[in-house]
């Protein structure tokens, strides 16, 4: 299967996404820190300047504005780098909005290794496992355009705090119009017996190629997709567990406690087969365009194919055995 | 200008003296309080709740009452107290504080009426006040004020500042932060750890009208109050620097930071009730029986399930 | 096997030890957000204040001082409480100090639940997860007074950073003078062939009650102590997985991550299987006495024989299927 | 009191040229940089690279050398450039940016000689560069100073107050922040989106000794760095803010935050440095053939694995 990619990056989405929904929901507010046209929340800006806030080069500052503003009844989307929301204010995000249980939409833009030339101070490999580490907030990762307008409306419809992630990537098209996003619901989009590729964010792209590799050598790769990391899909965890007894998860993130993490924590707990967790190691995303990064840290469909391929092979010799 | 009748100055009084009296008690039962910080406050928080604040305890949640933000959440005792002598709460669920279910050794929001801010992380209030005083500005209500109270060693925060300077930029003027300048932190003097002289210069220089008080002169609290709610509408959020002793009224808890955070024992706050009747020149009692709690830790809930 | 427990609380254990270690390096810089008499660095302060340097309630300043110091070669120990290194400060953390791994160690006071009365704001359920999230960082969780002192003088010898909790809790005397810490060596405690129950810090006092309990209704429960985090001890891991087939981890933290993510990241890459984690779920330690807090969230000898129990029936069931 | 010989402004200006002619080379060679705050400090490296800093590139680790530290690190690309015309790294190193296994982006601590920081983050430098200034004063070093270059916008951070603060605390006059007021942050003017004015009040107020200079006038830097270094030794650490202009050098860049961060096509480069051979009267050429690079980013990926 040909995956054709979208013209657009999600970030723009996100942008068109905030005036559609602002159109919506007069309580919607859009908060800043310096960097609207690398976030696109620019779009609602110039439709909503009264709604659009700006808080200077202050994260802190931004997420206890946009959590004061929460508590008088706005829905508040403060937006920065992942970096700047995962790390320089957490504290702001764990006590002013995660622990009260605000209405907080928090978008991370420039995800994972997305800041490519940036380099390792705006790369951020560990919003997801800091993220998933809070209580109360819903953790996200959207893999195409649809998926991302998609869940942005379905926030509009779940209180509380949510984290999600955004890029300038262009995405590959996984899903057709009219695609829903529910929290906690994963996507089959390959059915196959002999390993499981998991997938989130755009990364879910790479996933399919190596299936589609993989399939060209004779062996059955499954692809899921899980644009909802807290809460995750265990239901399809545990059926691609049953089917396939060898999962392996690829993302834009270190690999400690992110998406591989909380496959491992179900699989663990309920259904005891092999996770091969793919993504950034002990180390962090140097500066280079996104394609030098993905080839450099190996999170290509060969690479994923021949870990795959490797953990199939490692299965047989145990049923062997 | 309104000026405090003797009447009103009474039953202000009356309020700061009940709300030191409570917090001894209990602090006391929870065995865990900070009582320098909630001293210092209690003139400021009885003039809010009984003289400026337009809150009803029968409507907490009326969209046109005033916010009042306790940045400085450790100092939540006095916050109680002032809330049980204002009718928001019932002086019983004071005895509740850092019990499971009871009220939280901080703030806790929505956890009992009249708390509007979940806080502990020092640093973090002014922020929040500043989205409540924006969100009603874009609500169009201009009836309703924010006053945050602030520590002054929560001023070596960061954040603060960066509150201060947004504050000033989005013209808040409905916004009040008042700074509780008691001059000591948690572990000492401010001047020895990390000193914020000149404060005013600070505030003025990010924008903010400065107004400078005794923070235990109930008239001059009073009286910076109305100022900054009638006269100093010009677009500059205002700060209300109140001079404060911390832990006034004890005089082994002034100014020593030893009382920052430290419960006492049940006959310490016996000999500290004596204390306050004496530097406040009344007679009252504990309206009940103190006894120290016990933590067992670790060893005790081990040990009790390997009986 | 009665356990003894500490007349002296870890915190006042770190704070000598790094008066010892003060003594035996100069270069050795103790930093204080206005907390040392709460962290007992006081007693560094005590013996040597010019080694001394009070920074204020400003954490994200206090690790970059740290920082700063650490370039100029010296070994620096900021302390402040969990909540406030994990999150308050956590970009300085990542950038100025685990991203050009910098010779700094981390105590962060007052870990998990053991903020007690200070109540959510000051618990820290997330420290160990979002630590071991970030590249470069060794994670630790002492389970004694003794474990603290050999962790502390291993730091001396391990160049990076390090992070590491101290409470004022006092702990059950695992192990006896002489007692030595390695990174990435975990300790087994019990041998036991049904069930392992792996603990960190003094929640290993719960698993050692609990596998006596466990031991009188005739379930055999190894006992093993991680200490170090990240690295993990990923041989005794195997060695435990292939030996009882169910692990139950237990930890004073949120189980996204932290210990339980950990361990079901190495079961689930090389021995599949069951691996329960026991912690604090998707909600925060509320303000109460410790006594309380661990009854009321279930992290008691009862609660984790009870746990245990389950998986070893559980277990038992499909073997026998 | 030491002053610049025409010999010395020439140098001095023929490396903030260089510097400039450098950036846009590197940058549009890498397709990705920071024009405008690059262009508004050159003055300030140059000097400070030329006059001030003790410095040897053969001996870059030198423990009485002087320490710069780049705060606002996302304008590495002019001082990398300075590095390489101050004889720290070979030109050629400069079109490694961006790459893998090349100049950073931003900054990485000891990635080339003469970098001292792992920066990006805005709001950290100024707290680490005080805890370089405390280093060499616990280490009795009175030789070296620390120089620490802000962004304007960065002021913005909290963190940078927090420093300020610290650094009056400690009495650390070996330390120098210089503040790049070019007026203009990422996103837009820094009057529209969080302005810091006034800013020679708020370092005075934060007990620092404040210079202000024109950022852009040779003899004015080096006479405040030379203030700053020998006269200004009163305990209190000298804020020199400095007037720029952001993009200075290029008509169409000059505070316009679109060339914040920008990478111009081979074709505007060219014609840059015909601007900034006309603004400085000379006629330069750049050292190679610019080709702008190409990311397919995924889909190139994807695609390539699955021919
Ligand atoms: C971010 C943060 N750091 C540290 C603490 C621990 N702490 C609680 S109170 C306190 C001292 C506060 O001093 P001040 O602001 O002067 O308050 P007051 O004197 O009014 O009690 C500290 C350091 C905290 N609550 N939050
Ligand atoms: C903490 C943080 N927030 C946001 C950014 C993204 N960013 C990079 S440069 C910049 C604007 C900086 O403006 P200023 O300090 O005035 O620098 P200059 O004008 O000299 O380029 C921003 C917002 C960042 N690098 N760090
Ligand atoms: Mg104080
Ligand atoms: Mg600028």
């Amino acid at each position: 299967m040909k995956l054709a990619y979208a013209k657009k990056p999600l970030r723009e989405i996100f942008g068109e996404t905030l005036v559609e929904l602002g159109a919506l929901h007069p309580q919607l507010l859009v908060l800043d820190a310096d960097l609207n046209t690398s976030s696109r929340t620019v779009l609602f800006k110039q439709k909503y300047p009264d709604r659009f806030i700006q808080a200077g080069i202050a994260e802190a500052n931004l997420f206890g504005l946009a959590a004061g503003l929460a508590a008088q009844g706005y829905v508040t989307f403060p937006s920065t780098f992942a970096a700047f929301a995962a790390r320089k204010a957490l504290d702001q995000v764990y006590v002013n909005i995660a622990y009260p249980k605000l209405d907080v939409k928090i978008a991370g833009s420039y995800c994972g290794m997305t800041a490519t030339e940036c380099g390792p101070s705006h790369n951020c490999a560990e919003d997801l496992a800091v993220m998933r580490s809070l209580p109360h907030v819903k953790v996200c990762d959207p893999g195409d355009n649809r998926e991302l307008r998609a869940m942005m409306h379905a926030m509009m419809a779940t209180p509380g705090p949510i984290y999600f992630r955004v890029s300038k990537v262009n995405a590959p098209e996984l899903f057709a119009d009219g695609h829903e996003f529910t929290f906690g619901r994963g996507h089959l989009l390959r059915e196959g017996s002999d390993v499981a590729l998991i997938g989130t964010g755009f990364m879910t792209a790479v996933a399919l190629g190596a299936a589609e590799l993989l399939d060209r050598e004779g062996i059955s790769a499954a692809v899921a997709h899980m644009p909802s990391i807290k809460p995750i899909d265990e239901e399809l965890i545990g059926k691609l567990a049953r089917q396939t007894g060898a999962l392996v998860t690829i993302e834009n993130h270190r690999i400690y406690g992110g998406l591989g993490g909380a496959v491992a924590e179900v699989t663990a707990r309920d259904y005891p087969v092999h996770v091969d967790a793919m993504g950034l190691g002990d180390t962090v995303f140097e500066a280079a365009p996104l394609q030098d990064l993905l080839r450099h840290y190996e999170l290509t469909p060969r690479a994923l194919a021949a870990r795959a391929r490797a953990l199939t092979q490692r299965k047989r010799r145990a049923s062997a055995a | 200008m309104k000026h405090l009748s003797p009447g009103q100055q009474r039953v202000i009084a009356d309020k700061a003296f009940g709300v030191r009296r409570l917090c001894l008690e209990f602090i006391t039962a929870a065995g865990w309080g900070h009582i320098g910080g909630s001293f210092s406050e209690a003139e400021l928080l009885a003039c809010l709740y009984s003289e400026i604040l337009h809150l009803d305890p029968k409507k907490p949640d009326d969209p046109r009452r005033d916010r009042f933000i306790l940045s400085k959440a450790h100092a939540s005792p006095a916050l109680y107290a002032t809330l049980a002598l204002s009718g928001f709460i019932p002086v019983d669920r004071l005895f509740t504080y850092c019990r499971l279910d009871g009220l939280d050794g901080h703030t806790q929001r929505g956890q009992c009426p009249g708390i509007e801010y979940s806080g502990g992380s020092l640093g973090t209030g002014l922020s929040y006040a500043a989205g409540i005083a924006l969100g009603l500005r874009l609500a169009d209500n201009f009836a309703s004020r924010v006053y945050c109270l602030i520590g002054d060693g929560e001023c070596n925060e960061g954040q603060i500042w960066e509150a201060a300077m947004s504050a000033a930029q989005y013209r808040l003027d409905n916004l009040t932060a008042i700074v509780d300048y008691n001059k000591v932190m948690a572990k000492g003097k401010m001047s020895d750890l990390m000193a914020i002289d000149p404060l005013r210069d600070k505030f003025a220089a990010f924008g903010w009208t400065v107004i400078e008080i005794d923070g235990h002169d109930l008239a001059e609290i009073c009286l910076a109050f109305h100022r900054a709610k009638y006269l100093e509408m010009n677009g500059r959020p205002i700060a209300v620097i109140a001079h404060t002793v911390k832990g006034r009224g004890l005089p082994e808890a002034e100014f020593n930071y030893q009382w920052h955070t430290h419960a006492p024992s049940p006959a310490q706050a016996k000999a500290f009730l004596a204390d306050l009747n004496r530097t406040y020149s009344r007679n009252e009692k504990f309206s009940r029986k103190l006894v120290a709690p016990k933590d067992g830790g670790l060893e005790a809930v081990v040990t009790a399930d390997l009986k």
